[in-house]
């Protein structure tokens, strides 16, 4: 089992999620997060809104789902297809990590491997 | 003139100013949670512009000499506007232009909800100006001038339905036309924050009063009626929508009674000075059923309303203005055989329907054109939200790195 | 009739109607996140079912006929209410009506708060009708209607500290009995939204002066005496719980304050007439220590009443209404040695009491057993939270996936 | 006593309290998170203790006697304030005392802007009785009292521009001197709510009716043109700092927006008497561009004035308070070739903040070495945030765990 | 060391984390999150209130805790103790997914290894 | 490529990226959580504020970083000097967990290895 954790611009949310489904995925979640990598930030107002400073971390959305191995290309993929901007992407697009998950149990039935996914 | 009278003009205008925050909340709920202060600051910025700009020439052309289309130019800078009045008359002619201010400052307000989450902030500020001179102002002297034409045929406009509510809604249908469908929602949004959405409606409930009572322009009997079937009429909307909303899905939507309710309070706005309590709940109970049912079909619409004004304020509006014919009282109703109010409701609804739509999509199509402005965000901003885009603000900040 | 006075009680009909919405904050704030469109529907759905049924047929059942127990059917549908009145009345009958109408939407309200979290939402909506039909119009005629027998034995309620707050109180006992308590909270919770508190805090401490001052049903001394004391004991509830607070854990809870505030509120609104600014600081400190008190130790109680009512509105109602007897001025007071008006406040008490909590008891068993309706949601829905499982809408949406 | 008159007087009275709770908004949403319940509770404890103290003694020192710099003890308890006044009076003195009270409430809220994330609740309780009694009665007596040397010298502050901002935000600077910067945000934060800071504004747009037409002490021509400069004024203020937020920066700041309102609502408060409406606009813009010009360059101060009440207040309201010179109608003002008073408004502001400024240093000095008091929080408390270490409460609760 | 990482229900939260520490954990951390798997969504409102639309993601709560790896089975056990509904378990009584976790530092001691848990 | 979680008292977010930046950082992400470790909760009002509750969890914030192999130690020593409590550290100052992550992919590029980072 692999563990995909896809961090894209919130707005990109529902179509990697439907790509997501469409990839055969069965479960998923989210997380609301700030992040920061080569796009580094936008101006915002402090105080009582006449000065500005450059927060460097961004609103982004964490989607992580746990897959068996074999569907690992094809889920990034699809991730990868549904969170890239339009033209050839843009800074801010986003980055999919992949990394090992050992096992997993369904709580309801206790049941582990694959099947619990 | 009257300390009684004075007394209840100054709250109702203060209650009708406060309306306006009221609507940013409600607005400001419904919208994504990425658009609220930009939701929220398209009716702050309505306080800003219209408050100055009336009083420089709006309740002039508005309210200037008499004539049947337009105003002139007599109260320019609210000259001649006079604080004071004699000891036999009730209130003073500043007080009602202050009064009618927060209408002005109100109405364009209604119609941001149109175009939420994706207009051009730098253009509302110049469209603010231009449609409450182009627009605004003739209508209300239509209604309300010395003179003006549907006040003469007899229709019967108490607190602004026409004025204000069919008034904005035909615009906001004008708007959401030529700004566009917001991308990427094809099931609707869910309000992201529903106790705003009540707050606000709460707000508006409240301000309404003098919406409404403030009408009689007076502290009398006309004013007490005019308070009861103002809370009756949006008690009954909200009433009709849960009940609605229960049949059909066995949940009671909270953003559901809120809308009823500010559906009643549009509907009862022209109403008010003419129909009694029972019919009042008629009123409301009208405006329920028909903005409810608008507002389930409307995504058959070609246009995205986002917020609804045409289901809330237009339906509202124009089933307040031919509710009233039906359900006034004093023998000039149509229940009691009287049909004279509703045809000159008719005219009134169906001129301000055609002159605002119309008036409104030049102004925009011509604003479209104009350099530097245009109508729309950038798709990326509007991706965004336009929170970050055109205010640098987030609505809310959370995160650790705070 | 009178245009300054017509000009107060119109706002102070207004200030009245806006304190539910403050409540609905008020409590919406105490509860779970996932309760808090439930907590504020309660309350906005008061507005809307006695908005409608008070004009019907509650201002009759009240207020009509000459009658020790009940009122009759003489106003049905607000028939000869009259909005207007005659050059010598200070005020006619319908704001009268209107400003009562006020305090029959709040009281069913603020019973919600004993149940909140857990109780079924369509009952809800039947309760409300019944109870305010069986249980509160008769109370409101015993005090205030022509005839009435608790006012006919010389008790004073000012403002409704027996018709509004310790019905409500009794009220949410039996329904916090039946309602049985909520699932797996072992050690109370924590207010999910602190502001909105403040915020419901704030709104009912400014509609407050209507509740109070208006009850004047003038402009005039009274009415402006009843300000200045609904100020004092709020201010006094305040720092009385602020203060315990501070002496018993080294720290101050917002909501504390905030509850501090609405105990003394409670308190002064039997004695708003009666009592001075110096006995108005001994109603607000009593208050104060009682409610906090019994808010401290009430976990010993073997019901769940989730956000205190009984101790606030219970006990700072019976408070208040002793406190009027005691600090009262002019000579009727037992500072001044007088006991008819402790003895008869007494009685009043007692028997509302007694009658809101077995009416209630037996209305909410009756609800309990009518198929299809029931008093309490599936073990599911209330740990899901009301929100999803009775109106279909998250308070605050914020994840990525909107 | 006139009715009309009185009910202004106490609807404006209600409308001034509901400005602390505003007050409370704004402030609380431009802090972090983490701070929010704290600084709600600073304004909403002066609700409470003033509340109080008013009454006992304040009303008394400010207000009692005939005398240059200080009232005296004749009204002690609010002994001999009479409700009630004689048919051909416009308003008892209780009702006037109660309108006071609601100004000595929000200016001492003011000043907490200024050490907002750090100042030790305890001691800011017992600051705000000292701080009342020994600064703000005073300066009251100076410009209102009888025979006060402020209104003697002929300067004009009609609703309280020296009296409650210029003090207030003297005040402010002594204590975010003593108090000293807050921890670790070199760049300034973002406000965590902006909702809330609009919110805020709204209340204090809508209850600033009260606080300036209510200074009328009068349902007349005079309220109703201090109404409608009000509006003015807050409307220009807003759209300058939107202009010039836009043109220096491409984007709207809604809590610029907010904040240029409150300064257009500071700048007019000593004028809205004397001004008329293309007055008001000039109040309006030069507030508007001065105070962006002192928030936008303050950091360059010495001291954290954390949400800058010495811009908006104390620039201002001393721009109010020459402005009012300048503007005035009548033949009075600098406008007018009349520089008499220029001179004497500017000798009131120099006062005031000459002794706003030192009482209140040594006040904050003294307590800072009071055992058990002092004026700062921990680090580790500052750190974490107030709400938890002061008031045992985090402002949103949103886990899984609760 | 492993890394436990269980999605349950909301209000199973109390549960889970008394579960939790009376078997032995030493520390943990939870994130609010959304998420979808067997479970498929509700009938929310959407715009004014008067048309619905299902969500697929429901509210969830991420129960992490890093443990030693003799902990592992009796850690599962207590999570779906905890978690699991009265009777059978419903859908959507969560997962609980297992990985590898190869070092943990305290900060205020610089300890690492299982004495730093 | 390792991934480093480190939680960390809110107020020191700031100065442990400025730190992560300094190491060589390219990139990160926050969360906000609620966690318990030694730490044992404050006090906390329940109801209507008359009485208290001791709250186990505590608000951190979760900063999570993927850095090439041969940053670890230095990624690690800048973490725990801007986290560490001045004085000997203070309980509550965090931890830091690292484990093994497998790939990385940007999404506008689709590059993946240490290069995506
Ligand atoms: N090395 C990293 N470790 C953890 N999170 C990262 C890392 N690099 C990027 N991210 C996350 O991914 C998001 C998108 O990265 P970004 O650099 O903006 O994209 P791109 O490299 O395509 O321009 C960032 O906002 C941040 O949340
Ligand atoms: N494959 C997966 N990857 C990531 N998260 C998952 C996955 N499957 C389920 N989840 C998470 O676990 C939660 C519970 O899963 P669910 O399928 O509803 O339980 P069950 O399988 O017992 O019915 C989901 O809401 C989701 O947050
Ligand atoms: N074993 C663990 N698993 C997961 N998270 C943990 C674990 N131990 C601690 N944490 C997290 O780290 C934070 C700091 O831990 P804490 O024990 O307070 O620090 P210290 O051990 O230095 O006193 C906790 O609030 C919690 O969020």
């Amino acid at each position: 089992m692999i563990k995909i954790e896809a961090i894209v611009r919130p707005e990109r949310v529902n179509l990697v999620i439907a790509a997501l489904e469409d990839a055969g995925c069965t479960g998923y979640h989210l997380f609301n997060i700030t992040g920061a990598g080569q796009q580094r930030g936008v101006e915002v107002f402090t105080g009582r809104g006449a000065g500005t400073v450059v927060r460097t971390a961004l609103p982004k959305t964490l989607i992580s789902t746990v897959i068996p191995d074999d569907m690992k290309d094809s889920v990034i993929e699809a991730i990868v297809g549904a969170a890239r901007s339009a033209g050839d992407g843009a800074i801010g697009d986003g980055k999919i990590f992949i990394s090992k998950m050992d096992e997993v149990v369904r709580v309801r039935t206790g049941e582990s491997g694959d099947i619990a996914l | 003139m009257d300390t009684g009278t004075t007394a209840w003009l100054l709250t109702s205008s203060a209650l009708v100013l406060f309306m306006t925050p009221g609507l940013a909340f409600f607005y400001g709920g419904l919208v994504r949670g990425k658009n609220v202060v930009n939701t929220i600051m398209l009716s702050f910025m309505a306080m800003a512009v219209v408050g100055v700009a009336w009083i420089v020439w709006g309740y002039s052309l508005a309210f200037g000499g008499a004539n049947e289309f337009i105003g002139n130019f007599d109260f320019i800078g609210f000259r001649d506007v006079d604080a004071n009045a004699g000891p036999d008359a009730g209130y003073s002619s500043m007080i009602v232009a202050i009064f009618q201010m927060m209408f002005a400052i109100i109405t364009p307000a209604l119609i941001t909800g149109a175009v939420a989450e994706r207009f051009k902030f730098k253009t509302y500020l110049v469209f603010l100006l231009i449609w409450m001179t182009v627009v605004y102002a003739p209508i209300a002297h239509w209604v309300w001038g010395d003179g003006g034409w549907i006040g003469g045929i007899g229709a019967s406009d108490f607190a602004g339905g026409t004025v204000v509510h069919i008034n904005a809604a035909m615009a906001a249908v004008a708007a959401a036309i030529l700004v566009g469908k917001r991308r990427g929602i094809p099931n609707g949004i869910e309000a992201h924050n529903v106790p705003y959405v009540v707050l606000g409606a709460g707000i508006l409930w409240f301000g309404w009063f003098g919406f409404n009572a403030g009408s009689a322009l007076a502290a009398d009997g006309v004013a007490v009626n005019a308070f009861l079937v103002t809370n009756t009429a949006a008690a009954m909307g909200a009433l009709t929508w849960v009940l609605l909303s229960y049949l059909t899905t066995g949940k009671a939507s909270a953003v559901g009674a809120a809308s009823g309710a500010v559906a009643g309070l549009v509907a009862i706005t022209p109403a008010a000075g003419d129909v009694g309590a029972m019919g009042s709940l008629g009123v409301g109970l009208g405006a329920g059923i028909l903005t409810w049912l608008v507002v389930k079909y409307r995504h058959k619409l070609m246009f995205d309303d986002a917020l609804d004004v045409f289901a809330i304020h237009g339906i509202g509006g124009i089933w307040g203005a031919l509710a009233t014919a039906i359900f006034a009282v004093g023998g000039i109703g149509v229940i009691d055989g009287e049909f004279g109010l509703l045809w000159a409701n008719f005219r009134a609804v169906a001129a301000t329907i055609g002159y605002s739509f119309v008036m409104t999509f030049v102004i925009l199509k011509v604003l479209d054109y104009v350099p530097g402005l245009g109508l729309r965000v950038e798709e990326t901003e509007e991706d965004g939200g336009l929170d970050i885009a055109e205010h640098g603000e987030r609505g809310y900040v959370g995160d650790g790195a705070d």
